[in-house]
């Protein structure tokens, strides 16, 4: 069993997005897909901070605090870009206007259920805009390993913590493959090269239908 | 590449017969009046329209409705001067009316197009225009529940606009086009100058790209008001 | 007994207006009061339609209909003015950020009711901005003729007409003098030359107190 | 003549004990800084702020919560790198936490300002943070109903203000400074220049004149990420 890079994962993600969509990309390995679109071909980046348009990180010296994404790191603004306010940029997101939106996860269930704000151990909880992507983005999809750093599934029949949103969730892809959630079972869609079936059932905590 | 700019006739090819369609304008000021043009020549009919007024003379609004192609207006003030196509149907009931509050039409747009099904307002409250609806109390004063308006297309007009749909306005033209932008799948939006991509400062854009598919450039709009002088001075002669 | 003229009424209407104020006039005699400002005694003017900084009609030549007003005719904006669209302009309005607003008016009762959209027999009905602003501005005032053409009390104890708004009103300016709703009866604030409080109650459907 | 510049000691002399102020800002972006020390130095205490985040270092926001004049924070995400402050006095249990999603949070601002006491939300329905909350269905979709937020002050900054209070922004420097000042009784924008009155273009206002009380000049504000390299530096020494 081999599976895919995290530059893998995020090519595959950022394959399965149309030219002129509007996408999300969440804090960490979901804002890799950024580096996977190629070039010329127009998708344009939402930040929850009020940015459309969101280009690539700046040189050092070209950093500027007042344009930064949502995980706070500079960033730029490509022509055609728009700056607006935080109201604004929700009634986005919760309005069904971000086509795409790319979260990373704790868990994932097979219900379409994410938990991704609350590791159920947090010292102080903070959720930020997690749960507004959730509940408003027209397609949301899952980037994520597909079992945790000690080895047990984050792909499973039911969530075991707390929620951000409930069947949500549209597409799932990890190290292994890409999986739909499917209510009571995952549709494997794919499988990284050198991985099986068996591979992934051993490796998610919930039913697997088609051979991908 | 994207580019959302076309002609009229393109952007409303699809829309059904029986759609809601938000029209944009308070009275003349950013009515989308070619836009309305090419949608009696698309030919739709058995429409919902929600606009604040119901038109002047015989263009634009007035003309759609006139054609008979409007089912139900949802509009705060459809009485206007030369407002006598809307008139004239609604007395011989072959037009429905729901009367609006201004501000409550505004706010159930913005709240369609931000995802909020139902929101509590004062406006309106104690008054006939509250009747059926759920009400209650906050801060001591009632309110009363208002319902979130989305539609399948909105036509409205804005100054400039770019191959990816930003939008700026002209003056109190802007009125209802951003809110009406946000609340349609099919948002399509007439201008009087495209820009190129870039060209619009993105501290200034009213309306970002997100909210428009279809871009239709009208360098050169028809005037409301001179088309009521013609009226008039073809009724003096 | 004399009483106001139509521009005597409008002047003590803009007399109670402090400076500084946000204010939005209604459509025909409450627009009179615009003229009345002191020049140089800084008012801003709050149009529904989108505008605040209203300046006065402009010469017919510099006539543009893209900047009118409530009333659909053609205004002009003053440096420090701006524009913003429908649902923000009613924020402004319901959010109770508006000073002042004052109203003409079919009736008002001592209740603070006001009806002023519907007569109770219009062909087409309409509504306008008119429920708005009675629920949402932070002083509400009507400016009106006493009577009726045909010489009835518009101030009475009860509306006969549809509300626009129900305890509302907080100040009457008409031909006679100012009155303040008061519950079960109006107060007499002040009386226009020649008027006696007899000629008041005569034309006054409702209890009158005070004598100004 | 209307002047609502003044200095940001005579802009918050009346903050009461107990107060309800609205903070703007990103992180560091937007964030008032110097209008939050002049507040620290007025002395008010008990306060409940409402923010997005809970400040980083032991300037503004933190050193506002590290005087301990803080009672509760309605925040949608209070944990940061350079966070330790706020996570100090919550893991005593000696700051009260209200966390709320952060378009609900923006939501529920906009909300108070808007004159909408309560609104119906998808977002959060199915959580833990809806427990408590009115339920209703909607399009077939579970929501939750959320309640505005209105304030006795928001502190924001912007980029160019006007002796009439109208704003104007600096790129992701915006985001809760527009919603924020519709929602306070007393709105002091802090702004790094002061033009001439009709300077701003009517068009590209943000946020108008009517919701600003008070105006204050601050023309070099201080960087919130050299702070944390000093503190930082000052570690390491």
């Amino acid at each position: 069993m081999s599976g895919w890079t995290l530059d893998e994962m995020a090519a595959r993600a950022a394959a399965d997005i149309p030219e002129g969509s509007f996408v999300n990309l969440g804090i960490g390995q979901p804002e890799r897909v950024a580096n996977h679109i190629p070039p010329g071909f127009e998708i344009i980046l939402h930040s929850e901070n009020g940015i459309l348009g969101m280009g690539p990180s700046p040189d050092p010296e070209q950093e500027d605090m007042d344009l930064i994404n949502a995980g706070k790191k500079p960033v730029t603004l490509i022509p055609g870009g728009a700056f607006f306010h935080h109201a604004d940029s929700f009634a986005m997101i919760r309005g069904g206007h971000v086509d795409v939106c790319i979260l990373g996860a704790f868990e994932v269930a097979c219900t379409g259920d994410i938990a991704n704000w609350s590791s159920g151990k947090d010292g102080v909880p903070a959720v930020g805009g997690a749960m507004d992507l959730a509940a408003g983005a027209k397609s949301l999809r899952v980037i994520t390993s597909h079992v945790t750093r000690s080895g047990s599934p984050k792909l499973l029949s039911q969530l075991t913590l707390p929620a951000t949103g409930r069947g949500v969730i549209d597409r799932i892809y990890t190290d292994l493959g890409v999986l739909d959630p499917k209510g009571d079972h995952f549709r494997l869609v794919e499988m990284a090269p050198g991985v099986t079936v068996d591979d992934i059932r051993r490796q998610t905590g919930a039913p697997i239908e088609g051979s991908a | 590449m994207i580019d959302k700019i076309c002609a009229a006739a393109d952007a409303l090819r699809d829309v059904a017969d029986g759609a809601t369609i938000l029209i944009g304008g308070f009275g003349e000021a950013g009515s989308p009046t070619e836009l309305i043009h090419a949608l009696i020549d698309q030919g739709a009919s058995g429409l919902t329209l929600v606009t604040n007024n119901a038109g002047n003379g015989e263009i634009g609004l007035a003309r759609l409705i006139q054609r008979g192609r409007v089912r139900k207006l949802i509009c705060s003030y459809p009485r206007s001067a030369h407002g006598y196509v809307f008139d004239g149907l609604y007395r011989q009931g072959r037009i429905e009316l729901e009367l609006v509050p201004q501000g409550t039409l505004a706010e159930r747009i913005r709240a369609g197009g931000a995802g909020i099904p139902a929101f509590f307002t004062p406006t309106a409250a104690g008054t006939d225009l509250a009747q059926g609806k759920e009400s209650r109390m906050f801060n001591g004063r009632p309110h009363i529940l208002e319902q979130a308006i989305r539609a399948d297309v909105a036509l409205i007009k804005a100054e400039a606009g770019d191959r990816w749909g930003n939008l700026i306005y002209r003056k109190a033209a802007r009125n209802f086009g951003p809110a009406m932008a946000t609340a349609a799948d099919l948002t399509v939006a007439q201008v009087c100058r495209v820009e190129p991509l870039g060209a619009i400062d993105p501290e200034a854009i009213v309306t970002p790209s997100i909210f428009v598919q279809k871009v239709v450039h009208i360098p050169d709009p028809i005037s409301e008001r001179a088309h009521i002088k013609e009226l008039a001075a073809g009724q003096r002669t």
